[in-house]
């Protein structure tokens, strides 16, 4: 084996600064090997090392009583009682999904059940939120179908129900698609399991599938702007193995029944590399690893390429000693490869030889918690005022409201998106008891009286224009999306997509966004116990949108106290909670981009802690029986919500006549789709009503009856009124229809 | 009664049909890894659904090499009664205790929806006691869920009544639009000429409580079990 | 030793991602695309062995598991 | 006019396939065959056209849909 010889240009091509590089030097004492260039290099990397985000990060809430597990691990894990919890976090996998579209997403599907069933948890669901490109741009079309499939694919094969998500379009992600994946498990509180490295003389050992050159550099590719050349590069993209990794999840669990491992992890990004070091250095450990023992595809594979090569489907355990058969046979079982690699060290150092050789010898401090952190500039951007600007009075009024609320209604952003999940098996382990199709989906905790709620959200718009509001809102409209459902807000996990940190109005834009993030998240009293941050989502300099998605878990304690969005029956009472919100709110609304072609204007206020009493006045009327239905008002406002209401319905769609709750002064099309925030669309048998203007009352709500369910027609009275089929056709062949996809 | 759920490598269904057996019927579910090769003791045999191998090669191909299928083939032959769910099915179509195959959807999309079933054979042990012309609702889940015989097979399981289950509208009609997948005849489920061995793609175990959103698919499931009993008689 | 496995759809056995190709291609405006079958194709390297005993082999493998010879037809090449 | 194309994994490009194929055939005793890759393989009907003007379609077709390029390789003969 010839060693390239390091430079400073080969550890620049690394992604390493030059101070970085220094600073290795420094830490080395010498010139690091090649392969130890690569080892720092991945460590390093803004993926692994969160070096730019980190200062901003801690300012998430973390702690409460119901955390057992915070951020730092492979996944957050709460209690929900009974000695139950769940394990949950969101992935991003942006860059690989845009070159490949199958493989890419869904490889970030296997990657994140991995995270969630390393910590011993059975993965019950997954959500997926996406981002695409103009509706119209030559490649969304492509990219959309690729996302979707490749999803479905793994997931579906795997059995883990996609039960949820989003998709959006939008051209400022034409070049920088955005797959955000989230999977939640359960787990028996004596059954978690954490990615620690203890116990000197414990074997390290390598289970799953070979190792090929998979993905060499994914980890740094996810940290570096794309320019064209991305889309020749050799393949950076792994095929995903949905069937090994069906074979490594039942293994892991039933390996987790016995007692015989003290740390497990999954190899993902940076593969071998992070998952040793990163477990030897949750244990203050160090490690010894032979890589001929490595399981390998290829032939001739260096030790450089088996540090970094990123596989997919593999997992590092450390078992106690003596117990290794224990492991092998289960691992045997499932027809993988074993193969126990090296053992736990005292010395902090972790040393990996290969051919008799040491090939690198690194204190793991250096390249864990010695990693660089950076306090990058921010700044506000100059354009930033000018955006905000908006004449309202200078905005056409449409000439036919009833054709208008039907284009809303029919617009890829609003318009079904049951081509998307249909093409998911949101049904499997028989947990789903509100399909997609409802503010946010519910699962059944099999053995408890217990659901689980699930909603991501985020409207970028908002972020675009003033993040700090627009991230406070991705949170209150997960929250009362869950909320929604008749389900209590109880933890969080974060998706944050931006544009190069490098950049000061872009790290302005992030710091801005986690703190109004955070600020929500103490009003809802709901801590943040994972995520993850994807930076670099820039074309040619341009970059993305300001995405932070949220992912809300929401629990019910009586899971047959559950709500759905759409109106079930005649007769019953139409309310609107939140109703004292009616100054004009248009700033970033779906109105304004769609009809008037602008994204611009201040976005809706945030009020947190009204968001949080109207999330606990939810919970109360649910678990009391007092409501039929209730529905968030997101995009689209008030109109649009209603006519969710009443076409969404699986039995078919069905009527309802409301009063307009805005002043008699305010424009109707303004009226209809004005965004305000905090509030929630409600239907109720009348003999309920009294009880839950009493509920209202106790969490100081407003409340305001606007009308029945009922007849054929959907309607605002002395606004618009639509034929109620009419508007779901609208509906539901709207996205179909934007991409050409037969129905 | 002991009922057997086969449990292959990429099984994913396999659970789910063990809950609706043993805690919804409150029958002696057990699960059988597909390395056995006996079935004694069990007086019916479920094949649940999943991906099995991946479904690599093609669906239900190397799973129907199991050594648990040669069981399942002499059980078949005594006259027990088995029951293949979607992926399921696609392994007995493979073996040849079924015949036809499946092709991917006319969509090649997968597709996850509820649909209505047609019953059209009501003396099979499955759908044992439930009217024909029954409509029940039942979900799919699958991507190669596309029946497909040629013309002499077709006519076969015509004529002797084989054809178990068909794709129907809400109001029982059975029509092009009420096909998810371009199934022949919007053929869902099928029988061997004895009648004990039934395959089908939509998926009982997942509506067998009623929160589920239907409860149709327990229908089958007791059917079978009033037909095991009247049996044993 | 190297042979190639071609796996094909019979005749009349109707092809659901060959009429989609063929679609979509007509929509790409590629013209000249009257009918698209989708096969499968395996190269397989097999041990050094007599050439009667790899035709064997290869047989008994198509016909077992790499073709359903229901709706499949199967051929295959041995190098050398 | 008659043309068969091939379509391949790029060499390194994991194989699940292919894997499991091999996997399950040696399970059932044919140890011969050590590898397993598993490709498309489209036959393809053209309407009368120049050889010339045949390669460059189906070059076209290829890149823009038939094969993935970032994992896939391909290849095709036409007939006569
Ligand atoms: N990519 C997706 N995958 C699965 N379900 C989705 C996806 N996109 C949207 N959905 C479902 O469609 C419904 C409507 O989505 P959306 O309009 O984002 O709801 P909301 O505005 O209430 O957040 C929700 O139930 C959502 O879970
Ligand atoms: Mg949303």
């Amino acid at each position: 084996m010839r060693e390239v010889a390091v430079t400073p240009e080969l550890a620049r091509q690394h992604g390493l600064s030059a101070e970085e590089y220094e600073r290795i030097r420094k830490i080395m004492g010498r010139d690091p090997s090649v392969t130890e260039l690569g080892i720092f290099s991945v460590m390093w990397s803004e993926h692994c090392s969160y070096k730019s985000s980190r200062v901003h990060l801690k300012k998430f809430p973390t702690k409460g009583p119901r955390v057992l597990q915070g951020p730092g691990e492979n996944a957050g894990i709460i209690d929900i009682g009974d000695g139950m919890a769940v394990a949950f976090k969101m992935e991003s996998h942006n860059h690989p999904s845009y070159i490949e579209p199958y493989q890419g997403a869904a490889t970030g599907v296997g990657g994140i059940l991995r995270d969630v069933f390393t910590m011993g948890a059975r993965p019950i669901a997954l959500l997926d939120s996406l981002r695409f490109g103009r509706i119209d741009h030559p490649r969304t079309r492509y990219l959309v179908d690729g996302v979707v499939s490749g999803i479905a694919g793994y997931g579906n094969c795997i059995g883990v129900p996609t039960v949820g998500g989003e998709v959006y379009f939008d051209e400022s992600y034409d070049g920088n698609i955005l797959v955000n994946v989230f999977t939640l498990g359960v787990v028996r509180h004596d059954r978690i399991f954490r990615g620690t490295a203890s116990g000197v003389g414990n074997p390290v050992i390598y289970v799953g599938s070979k190792t090929g050159r998979d993905g060499i550099h994914g980890a740094t590719m996810a940290s570096e702007e794309f320019d064209e050349k991305s889309e020749e590069k050799r393949p950076t993209v792994q095929v995903g193995d949905p069937f090994t990794e069906k074979l490594l999840l039942e293994a892991c669990l039933e390996l987790m029944k016995t007692d015989a491992i003290v740390g497990i992890q999954d190899m993902g990004a940076a593969g071998l590399t992070s998952s040793s070091f990163e477990m030897a250095s949750r244990a203050g450990t160090g490690f010894l690893m032979d890589l001929d023992l490595v399981p390998q595809r290829e032939e001739k594979m260096t030790p450089y390429e088996l540090m970094l090569s990123e596989s997919q489907e593999r997992m590092l355990i450390v078992a106690k000693k003596g117990r290794e058969d224990e492991v092998r046979g289960i691992f045997e079982k499932w027809d993988l490869d074993f193969s126990v690699i090296g053992e736990v060290t005292g010395d902090g150092i972790g040393r990996v030889r290969m051919g008799g050789r040491t090939v690198a010898e690194i204190p793991i401090a250096a390249v864990t918690d010695d990693a660089p952190v950076y306090n990058r500039p921010a700044a506000r951007p100059e354009g930033q005022d000018a955006m905000l600007r908006l004449d309202f009075s200078a905005l056409p009024s449409p000439a036919d409201l009833t054709e208008t609320w039907k284009r809303m209604m029919g617009c890829p952003e609003m318009a079904d998106k049951r081509w998307v999940y249909r093409q998911y098996d949101y049904m499997i382990r028989t947990n789903t008891l509100v399909l997609p199709g409802s503010d946010a989906a519910v699962l059944r905790v099999k053995g408890t009286k217990k659901g689980i709620a699930l909603s991501v959200d985020c409207n970028s718009r908002y972020c675009l224009l003033d993040p700090y509001v627009g991230g406070m809102l991705a949170v209150c409209e997960s929250a009362r999306n869950v909320a929604c459902s008749g389900a209590e807000p109880i933890g969080v996990s974060d998706c944050l997509n931006f544009g190069n940190p490098e950049k000061p109005e872009i790290m302005w834009q992030f710091r801005s966004a986690i703190e109004g993030m955070a600020k929500a998240c103490e009003a809802f009293k709901v801590p943040v116990v994972s995520g993850n941050v994807s930076f670099y989502n820039e074309t040619k300099g341009k970059g993305i949108n300001p995405t932070p998605t949220v992912a809300m878990v929401g629990l019910l304690e009586d899971v047959s106290t559950r709500l759905v969005q759409w109106f079930r029956q005649e007769g019953d009472l139409i309310l609107l909670a939140g109703a004292d919100r009616n100054a004009v709110e248009l700033g970033g609304s779906l109105y304004l981009n769609e009809v008037h072609g602008k994204v611009s204007g201040t976005p809706p206020e945030a009020d947190p802690a009204h968001e949080a009493r109207l999330c606990g006045f939810l919970r109360a009327a649910a678990s009391r029986r007092l409501l039929a239905s209730a529905h968030d008002l997101a995009e689209g406002g008030l109109a649009c919500a209603l006519a969710e209401a009443c076409v969404t319905r699986p039995a078919g769609p069905i009527g309802a006549a409301i009063a307009n709750p805005f002043p008699e002064s305010i424009r109707a099309d303004f009226a209809m789709f004005s965004e305000n925030q905090g509030r929630v669309l409600l239907s109720c048998p009348p003999d309920k009503k009294t009880g839950l203007l009493a509920t209202a009352a106790e969490f100081r709500i407003t409340m305001e009856s606007l009308g029945t369910v009922g007849g054929t027609a959907v309607e605002i009275e002395g606004i618009a009124r639509v034929d109620a089929q009419e508007m779901k056709t609208a509906w539901a062949g709207g996205l179909t229809g934007a991409l050409g996809f037969g129905g | 009664m002991k009922i057997a759920v086969l449990v292959f490598p990429g099984s994913n269904c396999d659970h789910d049909a063990y809950h609706a057996l043993r805690h919804v019927l409150g029958l002696d579910a057990c699960f059988v890894w597909h390395k056995e090769d006996r079935l004694t003791g069990y007086d019916a045999v479920v094949i649940p659904g999943g991906f099995t191998y991946g479904d690599y090669l093609r669906t239900g191909a190397m799973a129907k090499l199991s050594p648990v299928m040669g069981a399942v083939r002499r059980f078949a032959d005594g006259g027990g009664p088995v029951i293949g769910i979607c992926n399921g099915f696609q392994i007995l179509l493979e073996s040849g205790l079924l015949p036809g195959a499946m092709i991917a959807n006319e969509s090649l999309k997968f597709i996850c929806d509820y649909v209505y079933l047609k019953n059209e054979s009501s003396t099979v042990p499955f759908t044992h006691g439930i009217p024909s012309a029954s409509i029940l609702k039942i979900p799919i889940a699958h991507y190669q869920g596309n029946y497909y015989a040629d013309r002499e097979t077709l006519s076969a399981l015509e004529g002797n009544g084989q054809v178990v289950f068909r794709y129907c509208d809400e109001a029982g009609n059975v029509s092009p639009d009420a096909n998810p997948n371009g199934s022949v005849g919007n053929i869902a489920g099928i029988c061997n000429a004895g009648g004990n061995v039934l395959g089908m793609m939509p998926h009982p175990e997942r509506c067998s409580e009623e929160e589920m959103g239907s409860a149709d698919g327990r229908r089958i499931f007791t059917s079978m079990v009033r037909w095991l009993e009247e049996k044993g008689r | 030793m190297k042979a190639r496995i071609f796996v094909t759809l019979k005749r009349g056995v109707l092809d659901p991602q060959g009429k989609a190709i063929q679609r979509s291609l007509s929509h790409l405006g590629f013209e000249g695309v009257e009918e698209v079958r989708v096969g499968k194709f395996m190269e397989v390297r097999l041990a050094a062995m007599g050439r009667a005993d790899a035709e064997k082999l290869l047989h008994e493998a198509c016909r077992l598991l790499l073709a359903n010879t229901v709706i499949e037809d199967f051929r295959f090449e041995i190098d050398g």
